[in-house]
């Protein structure tokens, strides 16, 4: 229970603790011990509905425990401006239910806001967005391939401003067969945008099947490369301290003339057996039997919305 | 005023009409070896999977690519295949509206750009995905049609009449299960549908909103309005004789549609009776807003676009007609 | 019937649009630093070097990659920048329609699309480049600004505003050479502007067709008839009002745009008018037709957008005007 | 004299030369003198209505007079879906002036139809198109980037067809900065569309400013092997000896699972010294006195129209 309460933000007036001194949660125990309730906020969110996209989702849940517990460095407040403060944009939109656990679990806004996913009048759409002021999303994603040119923005934002933070963003490995991230790829290459790391979910699935089948990215560490990008790669995704590892890696090379990509090979459905190694589950909810299996798989470490 | 003796519509199941269509598919691409398909990952919302196993060779996973699936489509045609693309109503239009507009429709290949999840209906994804305004961007191209079906059964018989029609087309269909009552009603493009007689008010329905329409028609005609129900499904070319002949009737239109009230079928129709028989017209479609997530049904009440909403806009419609007239 | 004393529009030169918007952009980008410019290698056709040489640091050439200059124009505004995109006017829409919706419009990010080049007076490129869809491709999104201006001050001045403006807009303007009249009219975002005043028909004009209007209304004058002609610069939001008052007064509405008379400003204009006060109505556009290649004075008279057409189509409105009232 | 009635083709019923043996002209000579010509009516089109891009034209004229009169196996008779002949893109539609020439003069209509260029009721649009029936057009282009996809459309059809001949495009260098070719570059790697021979003007010249400081392309050759293509490299892409014996590899190369790029080193404006080695002339016509020093330049080698 100790994660939730690290620190409050919210544009909405929320009780804040304020001159909360940031820390930097080194703990990997404890961060993993955050995942499986993770994974249980997505199973939940979903089955609620019975509509959004479990698979992806809970193949990043270690990277985005990661990212926001221990790499971003980020104020109390939220502010859309994001000045001096590291920035996170996800570009694979669909893969909302790990963002907005993480983001409640982070104190972006109440826990209990979950159960609103997906529902008339909420602030958690199908995909995340702007448009009803949820603290945490600085743009609209959802229609594929556009994250990453925005997220190049924002870098040219900061530099203009002289603020050295850096800007984070994730995309999906199919979301790379559109012709807008290689738009992107060429200009931050070419351009020497260097405050941008973008990781990639190389999960090898997309939805329908695997993206060797559909459209295959052939090697795309030798196609980064040869955009200018450094490419880190890292075989087992879903473990924490590899994400670590690169990240703190990857932050170091920042500021050298050259963008940063991360091939995360991530597990679809990580976490949940019979989710796992495959496409079905990208779009696709469990029913009453299949969560209760799911949940069964990931005991409730911070307790549930 | 007066009610009218009501044509009844029955329906045996509801059935969503990107089923139509891929039933329909399926079917011309029994006909005809020269029809090919196109998707850009989205076999399974688009229905296409049956097409696919049927005809593996013809079929062209084109993976997450809407541009370059447009593209490959125009190219398919020399040489004479028949390209039916298939994703969302969003990625067939605004996301490839250039493309269309050089390498289909100005280089005037006979591509048929088939739309699933149009319009709010696509429910739960959100405003991201619920395009409420490619109606307007298709309507606009010179040379291409465009048509929005209403039910399981329109939507394949409108699949048979794109395979045999040449010349680009874009063919909008949906998401939900919609009752499926038109088993009976024959499809030509471009000709509009009486679906029943009356007299106060001319109710002009496209897509989903035919059937909310019909319900709306049998509400107000047990409150004494009685409707001319058209159904337009092919909204360019526009039938403008059915709709001039009943507004000369009624002396009122309203314009029913899962669109943007800008740009849309509703607009078109203002369009040309302002040139013709300027008529006073109430709008049923959303409010220049972007969507949001939820079910259909809740977001068809919260948007007004259900038939409710059509009974309420009729009445106040009836009245203004009055008011006018009696100036 | 009856002639009115015009007021005089008279012009020292001829000077195009789009110098007026790079005049404004290098002034706004003296006053406030948050401005920032994009270009997709089009620096010199949107007469953006000024601002270039001026302001080096705050000038991002982005390349032929339209759909990026989108998304980074969105990610600038994050940290405060105001960005002004710039390209010819197909690339700056139709080409970049999901980007705008998406991360601009829904996104609601305070970026300035300002595109050049629009309509059929590009000229001798021809139809892949001559856009007659952009203002209706974005009136459809909801909360975008979407000017068109008329000459070269009321760019230069709308850039300023525009620059003042809190959100998304969409600011169109040309390509050729065009009397330079409106130095002393001032400029405010979705206000109507009344040039002359008349009773017999109301004329809206936008863009290039404005200084088209003054000139046929001349000559109409000469016939005898009184126009009253508005400009309407701001597509989105629309000023209803004006041209309510104007058509209660003259019962009958031509519209005036260098855009399809298939989704512009005259389909909006009937939209409106068809719930307030339905109103006769004809539309000098293009006829749902692509555009070819010519001079931009002989495009315009062969595709029906000069003095000549508006004059013609004036009379005949008034023909149907007095049949409809003598019913 | 003799090339322009080598071949008479029409859709239009112009008179046909029928049943002409078709003849691949060898003689390197003849293809050289060829060139001058074609020049002339690159300059003297864009000059005559003072608009138009004589840069990227001029650029190209070697590679357009092999392309048409020793490469390409085409019929009589033009009909849209050329069938069992190989067909031609152009992607960069800018650059009409050569294409129009070309055609002409290799009888696919009237060569005094050249005058027309960018007239009003003209079938030479400023961008080539089919929309007015142009003999030899088979797509639209203008807006860039777009005609890759749909060279890679032809070439499905050919193969569902059983369609033996080869689908050649070309595509500025600039161009490639649009996202739509790199879906296709994916898309044709991936899928091994082995019946295309794409080639990249590769002039290093755009609107802008030298491609290097507008967008650099960066080593493009190797961005293409990264998406599996086979690339041929022609440092003097003017030399019509060389683009004769590129493209005789490129065709032996051909249904060997890849698609194949030729990156053709052509200097912008070649032929007229005061336009070469600039983008100062990508869209811009000369006047009187400049279109008389060029022409000074180039010989009539066959008749100007
Ligand atoms: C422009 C666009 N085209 C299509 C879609 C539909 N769509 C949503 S997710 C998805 C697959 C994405 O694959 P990937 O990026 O690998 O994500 P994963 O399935 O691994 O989560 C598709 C095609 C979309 N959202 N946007
Ligand atoms: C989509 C699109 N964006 C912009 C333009 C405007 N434009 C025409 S040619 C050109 C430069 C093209 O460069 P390149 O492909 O290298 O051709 P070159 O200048 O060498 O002839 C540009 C930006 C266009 N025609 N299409
Ligand atoms: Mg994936
Ligand atoms: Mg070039």
């Amino acid at each position: 229970m100790f994660i939730n309460f690290l620190k409050k933000k919210s544009t909405q007036g929320y009780n804040l603790i304020q001159n909360f001194t940031f820390t930097i949660v080194k703990n990997i125990k404890k961060l993993e011990e955050l995942v499986p309730q993770v994974r249980r906020d997505i199973l939940r969110m979903v089955h609620g509905v019975n509509s959004g996209h479990p698979g992806g989702s809970l193949g990043c849940a270690e990277f985005f425990v990661v990212l926001f517990f221990h790499v971003m460095n980020s104020k109390n407040q939220f502010s859309m401006d994001g000045e001096h403060e590291d920035l996170f944009f996800l570009s694979n939109g669909h893969i909302s239910p790990v963002y907005y656990s993480v983001l409640a679990r982070n104190g972006f806004f109440e826990i209990s806001e979950l159960s609103t996913f997906r529902k008339i009048n909420s602030r958690l759409q199908g995909h995340p967005t702007t448009h009803e002021g949820l603290p945490g999303v600085r743009i609209s994603s959802g229609s594929l391939g556009q994250g990453l040119s925005v997220a190049i923005g924002a870098c040219l934002s900061k530099k203009l401003n002289g603020d050295k933070s850096i800007v984070y963003s994730l995309h999906g490995d199919g979301e790379l067969q559109e012709g807008q991230n290689w738009e992107a790829i060429m200009y931050a290459g070419s351009k020497k945008v260097d405050n941008l790391i973008s990781t990639i979910d190389y999960n090898k699935q997309q939805i329908d099947g695997s993206t060797e089948d559909v459209l295959s990215l052939g090697n795309l560490k030798k196609k980064l490369e040869s955009f200018n990008w450094i490419v880190f790669e890292v075989d087992d995704g879903n473990n924490i301290s590899n994400i670590i590892e690169v990240m703190d890696i990857a932050k170091k090379e920042t500021k050298k003339q050259k963008p940063i990509a991360i091939l995360l090979h991530t597990i679809m459905g990580n976490g949940v057996d019979f989710m796992m190694h495959t496409h079905a589950w990208h779009g696709k909810a469990p029913n009453d039997e299949e969560l209760k299996n799911a949940l069964s798989q990931n005991k409730e470490t911070h307790g549930d919305y | 005023m007066g009610t009218t003796d009501l044509k009844n519509y029955s329906f045996n199941e509801k059935i969503d009409t990107r089923t139509g269509f891929g039933v329909g598919l399926l079917e011309v691409g029994k006909i005809n070896k020269n029809i090919v398909a196109l998707c850009a990952d989205l076999t399974g919302s688009l229905k296409m999977g049956d097409f696919k196993k049927n005809f593996p060779e013809r079929f062209f996973q084109i993976g997450i690519a809407e541009a370059n699936m447009m593209g490959i489509a125009a190219g398919l045609t020399i040489g004479g295949k028949i390209p039916f693309t298939g994703t969302f109503a969003n990625f067939s239009t605004g996301r490839v509206y250039d493309q269309i507009r050089q390498s289909i429709a100005y280089s005037n290949k006979n591509v048929k750009i088939c739309a699933s999840h149009a319009g709010i209906t696509l429910g739960e994804d959100g405003a991201t995905h619920q395009i409420l305004e490619d109606l307007g961007l298709m309507k606009m191209l010179p040379g291409m049609t465009v048509i929005n079906t209403c039910d399981y059964e329109q939507t394949r018989k409108a699949t048979h009449a794109v395979a045999n029609f040449l010349g680009p087309v874009y063919l909008r269909f949906g998401r939900p299960k919609v009752p499926n009552f038109s088993t009976e009603i024959p499809f030509e493009i471009g000709k509009g549908i009486k679906l029943q007689n009356g007299n106060d008010v001319t109710i002009v329905a496209t897509g989903h909103l035919v059937w909310e329409s019909l319900e709306a028609c049998k509400k107000l005609n047990k409150k004494g309005i009685s409707c001319d129900i058209i159904n337009i499904h092919t909204i360019k070319p526009l039938d403008e004789d059915i709709i001039l002949e009943s507004v000369k009737k009624t002396g009122a239109i309203i314009t029913c549609e899962e669109h943007n009230y800008i740009g849309g079928l509703g607009e078109s129709i203002a369009g040309f009776l302002s040139k013709r028989k300027p008529t006073i017209q109430s709008y049923v479609a959303t409010n220049d807003t972007f969507g949001e997530s939820g079910t259909p049904r809740l977001l068809m009440k919260k948007y007004g676009l259900d038939s409710e909403t059509i009974v309420e806009k009729t009445i106040k419609l009836i009245e203004k007609k009055n008011q006018l007239s009696s100036k």
